[in-house]
């Protein structure tokens, strides 16, 4: 698939107000690459990530365009690609890189590794390994809001590949039965790992399934978090007025290799090069000087500040020791 | 008016739905139906469509929308209508319900309900009693009650457990145990064994159906002057491994005893524990009865043949005290 | 839903393929009625079938339309309301008697009960219980078929409860993918044990989640096997001539409760009166009268021929042994 | 040159797909990619990509389709990305697979491939050693080789097995282990344990990657002067009884050694079955070491405290050495 040309999506607000959004934008989006980078180009070069390293390089814009429309007490279910969510939420980089390198100060204190966290008082859960699993478990959280009389929604995130699990057809099948306030986010880069598109699903859009759950969908483009962000808005009000589940399909591309470790090689050289041009952060930064929203300093100082919170955060993060052993056997259950 | 096992799980979940109103029931059929075995039975009309859902035929949705409403406060109890079919929604138990705790600290309070067992000619597919599989996945309880009065007491303290908690339920024992259940409010300990007929000579531990049969076959001896005490463990994890030890630093002698396959079965857990512990106790081996390793049959005589029996058990007491 | 009112389909075939044809379906449907209705109404409650016992009341068109277009290398993976397709295979009653009470001559000789039978060499494979666990495998048999460079297709049957499994969804997803030969036949009659559509599905028809996996779709009156038997035709050519899956979708209605204990008290009395006089039986019966392709005595005869083979049948199994408990442990592994 | 365990692997199966054209593989990334731990590289360019089959994240339409496939004649060899991702085709595995043959007389000649264990900073769902689940399961048979020559000879003698296999090859082993493979074809037969070291003093029982901490452990203890047997098991199912037994009533006294969770594991069993059948022999208790019952921890500390280590072992067979 050539990468889906859309035109700019324009929000209906005072430039302002745009300019605000468009800076927020920029600072989550360009935080997750900076923090991303950093793991996957350096720690992990340097041994002190250890494990898998998945990033959402490329796809920022999905997390922060959905992230900033999300009430506080709106849940998110963040896939693996999806780190900014955690910096909207309040959750700071350092306890990111602690996590990555199985520090005690990491959000799962190194019992867990990578983007497998969550805070339950920040209304962010924590991924398992298997795709689409939290499909299932956000369908419940969304199921519980519409018990306890909420008009809060369930944001959940997936790729592409993940549609084909069994989990993600329950899941999203039971939410559309209940209709429950489900907001379903894919990124579809069109890799799943080594996997492309064509031998994932024989539909062309994996909005097309939506169909089958009798549920509306609709296709943005993934790289423009003004657009995610209207769509975003239209999802959640569906869902908090009670018409039930809303798919949104963010046509995306996964701008590295699956993890640290693949060179992605079987992706055509081409399409890192489309893509590449379509850069989210990029393009942002253009239209925030073009619109007038940001001067050129104003978007470097952004990004200045930026590196320097990560600086400190690693600094800090490398400082955190790791568990004690003793800790092993703990919390299994509730302790007594 | 004796209660038999089926009303003591109803009346458990009624007791914990009235008293709490985040305790809700999801699963397939469990509304106006009652319930393929009916243990819902009258529930909707008292509680309504909000707090008894009727689930399409998809478990593993069933666990996870559980564990999902559990996050948001909720205590989710789903309904798998036979334990058969757990193994469609093995995944969000074994891998998400477990292991969330530990991993970052957020609690699971679900109870996964499963009708389990044979002897129902329920065939291959309605007959297993695979609580092996849980009792080997950390951060899981499992429970098996045996009688009317710990399944009541059981499933409430299953609903009020702050853990994941895959709570068997034997279908012969539904309709098949009754007796007259305490007055008024009670739960009993989840990680507590029973003993549940004293003697010297013999442990036995057991769980579920096994119970009754273990009991059946105490009697019988009992004629011969073998005194048999009957150890119901009614929790796997928690492992009452105390209770265990104590009967048999006791007995000197012990047979395991389940309805589930021998290989792999939580028997060996059993025997092992005993054997490592308390070894110098031993007056004998620590024998094993179990199911044969083979899928359960559904024909009468061959399910006949695949349970456990009376006379097994008979047999091995007398052998094993003439050791 | 109310009862799918479509006009009987017209084959295009001389009148006497078309009699020849009616005269199977009869023949067919009658038999698997027959063979229900003994061991529903009359075994079962005489506590000789043990066990649960489903059944296919009203729905005999579909195993009966499709199974008649199946050639013999085609490999079918029955639901549990499709007997009728045992028949054309070539099982005989009797033995599905002796599987129903448990005895030696029964498909699976005593060890499995109602429909969980199968006999690879007639090409019938045998579900297990779990709903839709046959769609994968079913899919696996297709594209094995395809590896062999065989033209012929897999025909898989469920109900649309079933629909809703991960395994469904993961089955058809991946048989699409392949462009496998495979046959979809849904059953939808309207209920899953006690649940009905709405709380099954929020889509109006499961032809609708066809769009998810890119394949066609369509939806036939479940209680013609005529209608049946052409859109096989139409399916089983598009699979054999490698176009991938296909999807029918037959409306019909469950005239019994699930399964012989439950007296379906939550079904609106009117639903099995509307549908009771669209019973495919009947219909067929007058329509072989009104189209001159039998006589009302030609189709008496044939239903006396059933009810004779089927007394006999049933004499028979019930002088199959029990199996001996010394069978109890054999065969779990292949024999040394 | 030394092969490597995951080249052997590899090898067997190249060997068998040359030999018979109706193996084929599916699974996830397993083409162009190789697999996630490239088992299968440079298979798709001499088979193409009939042979070698890129599925969809779909691992209970994985296993399924094996099935199907193999009831029309061929031999599929199905990969899970990751054995912990196995929970998501378990109904498949263990409801479909495991009993055909025994229901309907319909062999399932399939095997379903599983990278298991820990030791690679996987975390709690890239480092589960779940063989316990499926040895509990009849009709399934379970293997998880310890060396490269029983690697390769085991995973063609899986193939052409006519039942279902759960073939368990550990990942930290993959590129860890290597030797000298014997020259030509040869298989290694399903259920027949190799006494990997002999001696006289204790036995450890053991499989996968803990035979080479065993066998670390026998030769620190051996400057002790205590000589120690390690038995590797290679399967689970079918169980080689006689040469554990064979080997305790030799030593008379047993250490039963996994890297899974310790409670339910298969070390359960084997410790029951030593107990009860030889415990004549016995001059002390059977212990086990396994990990303790907590999912796989990520960070290195945690997971070192995990695994069960040499130094474990050796404090073990001293302390039986001395009993
Ligand atoms: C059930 C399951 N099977 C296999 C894997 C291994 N795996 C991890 S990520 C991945 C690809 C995921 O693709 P997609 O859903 O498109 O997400 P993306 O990584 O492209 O964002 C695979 C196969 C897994 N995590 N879960
Ligand atoms: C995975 C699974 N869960 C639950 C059941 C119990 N069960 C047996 S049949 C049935 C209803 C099936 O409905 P449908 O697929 O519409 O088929 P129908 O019986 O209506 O033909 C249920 C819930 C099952 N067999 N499998
Ligand atoms: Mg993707
Ligand atoms: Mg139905």
């Amino acid at each position: 698939m050539a990468a889906v040309k859309l035109e700019a999506v324009h929000i209906d607000r005072g430039t302002e107000a745009k300019a605000e959004l468009s800076r927020k934008f920029l600072y989550y989006m360009a935080l997750m690459r900076e923090v991303e980078e950093r793991i996957e180009r350096r720690l992990y070069r340097q041994g002190k990530v250890l494990g898998g390293v998945y990033v959402g390089r490329g796809q920022e814009a999905i997390p922060v365009g959905s992230g900033l429309v999300a009430r506080p007490d709106d849940v998110l279910f963040p896939s693996h690609r999806d780190l900014a969510l955690y910096f909207i939420r309040g959750v700071h980089p350092r306890n990111v890189f602690a996590q990555y390198m199985g520090r005690v100060d990491g959000l799962t204190r190194g019992r867990d590794g990578n983007m497998h966290m969550g805070d339950l008082s920040k209304g962010l859960v924590a991924i398992i390994s298997a795709m689409a699993a939290s499909v299932p478990v956000a369908a419940g959280a969304a199921m519980a809001m519409k018990y306890q009389g909420r008009d809060s929604v369930a944001m959940v995130y997936f790729g592409d590949g993940a549609t084909s699990r069994g989990d993600w057809h329950e899941g999203i099948n039971l939410a559309s039965v209940q209709k429950a306030p489900l907001v379903l986010l894919c990124n579809n880069n069109q890799y799943a790992y080594s996997t492309p598109l064509s031998k994932q699903m024989a539909c062309q859009n994996v909005a097309d399934r939506a169909v089958g759950y009798g549920i509306p969908a609709e296709i943005v483009d993934g790289n423009d978090p003004f657009a995610i962000y209207e769509a975003t808005r239209r999802a959640v009000e569906h869902a908090r007025a009670g018409n039930g589940p809303y798919l949104i399909e963010c046509k995306t591309f996964r701008m590295t290799g699956h993890s640290a470790h693949d060179p992605a090689d079987y992706v055509p050289k081409k399409m890192f090069e489309e893509w590449g041009a379509m850069c989210p952060i990029q393009r942002m930064q253009n239209r925030m000087v073009e619109e007038g929203w940001a001067t050129g300093e104003e978007v470097s100082d952004i990004l200045a500040r930026i590196r320097k919170e990560t600086d400190e955060a690693i600094e800090w993060a490398e400082k955190s020791p790791y568990p004690d052993p003793s800790e092993l056997t703990e919390r299994v259950y509730e302790p007594k | 008016m004796p209660t038999t096992y089926v009303e003591a799980i109803r009346e458990g979940i009624r007791e914990e739905m009235e008293r709490d109103p985040n305790v809700f029931l999801l699963g397939e059929d469990i509304g106006i139906y009652g319930g393929a075995f009916k243990v819902t039975q009258g529930l909707l009309d008292q509680f309504g469509e909000r707090r008894i859902v009727d689930t399409p035929i998809s478990e593993s949705a069933i666990v996870g929308a559980a564990i999902g409403a559990s996050f948001m406060g909720l205590r989710p109890v789903a309904e798998m209508q036979f334990s058969d079919f757990i193994s469609c929604g093995f995944d969000q138990i074994v891998n998400y319900a477990a292991k969330c705790r530990y991993r970052w600290n957020a609690p699971v309070p679900i109870v996964v309900r499963a009708p389990c067992g044979g002897g129902i000619h329920g065939g291959p597919f309605h007959s297993q009693q695979n609580e092996a599989w849980f009792a080997h996945t950390p951060g899981l309880k499992v429970v098996l009650p045996a009688t009317a009065r710990d399944a009541k007491g059981l499933i409430k303290a299953a609903i009020r457990d702050n853990d994941p908690v895959v709570f068997f339920e034997h279908k012969a024992l539904y309709r098949r145990v009754k007796e007259e259940l305490p007055e008024g409010e009670y739960t009993v300990e989840i990680g507590k064994a029973n003993v549940h007929r004293v003697g010297s000579d013999i442990s036995v531990i057991t769980y579920a159906a096994m119970v009754h049969t273990a009991a059946e076959a105490a009697e019988i001896v009992a004629k011969d002057g073998i005194s048999v005490e009957v150890v119901d463990l009614r929790t796997l994890t928690p492992l009452d491994e105390e209770t265990i030890l104590e009967s048999v630093k006791k007995t000197s002698k012990a047979i395991v005893l389940h309805e589930a396959n021998l290989t792999g079965g939580f028997g060996g857990e059993i025997a092992a524990r005993i054997t490592e512990k308390v070894f110098e106790y031993l007056d004998g081996p620590v024998l094993r009865i179990a199911a044969p390793d083979t899928p359960v049959p559904f024909s009468s005589t061959l399910e006949e043949a695949y349970l456990p029996s009376v006379d097994q058990v008979v047999e091995k007491l007398r052998w094993l005290a003439a050791y």
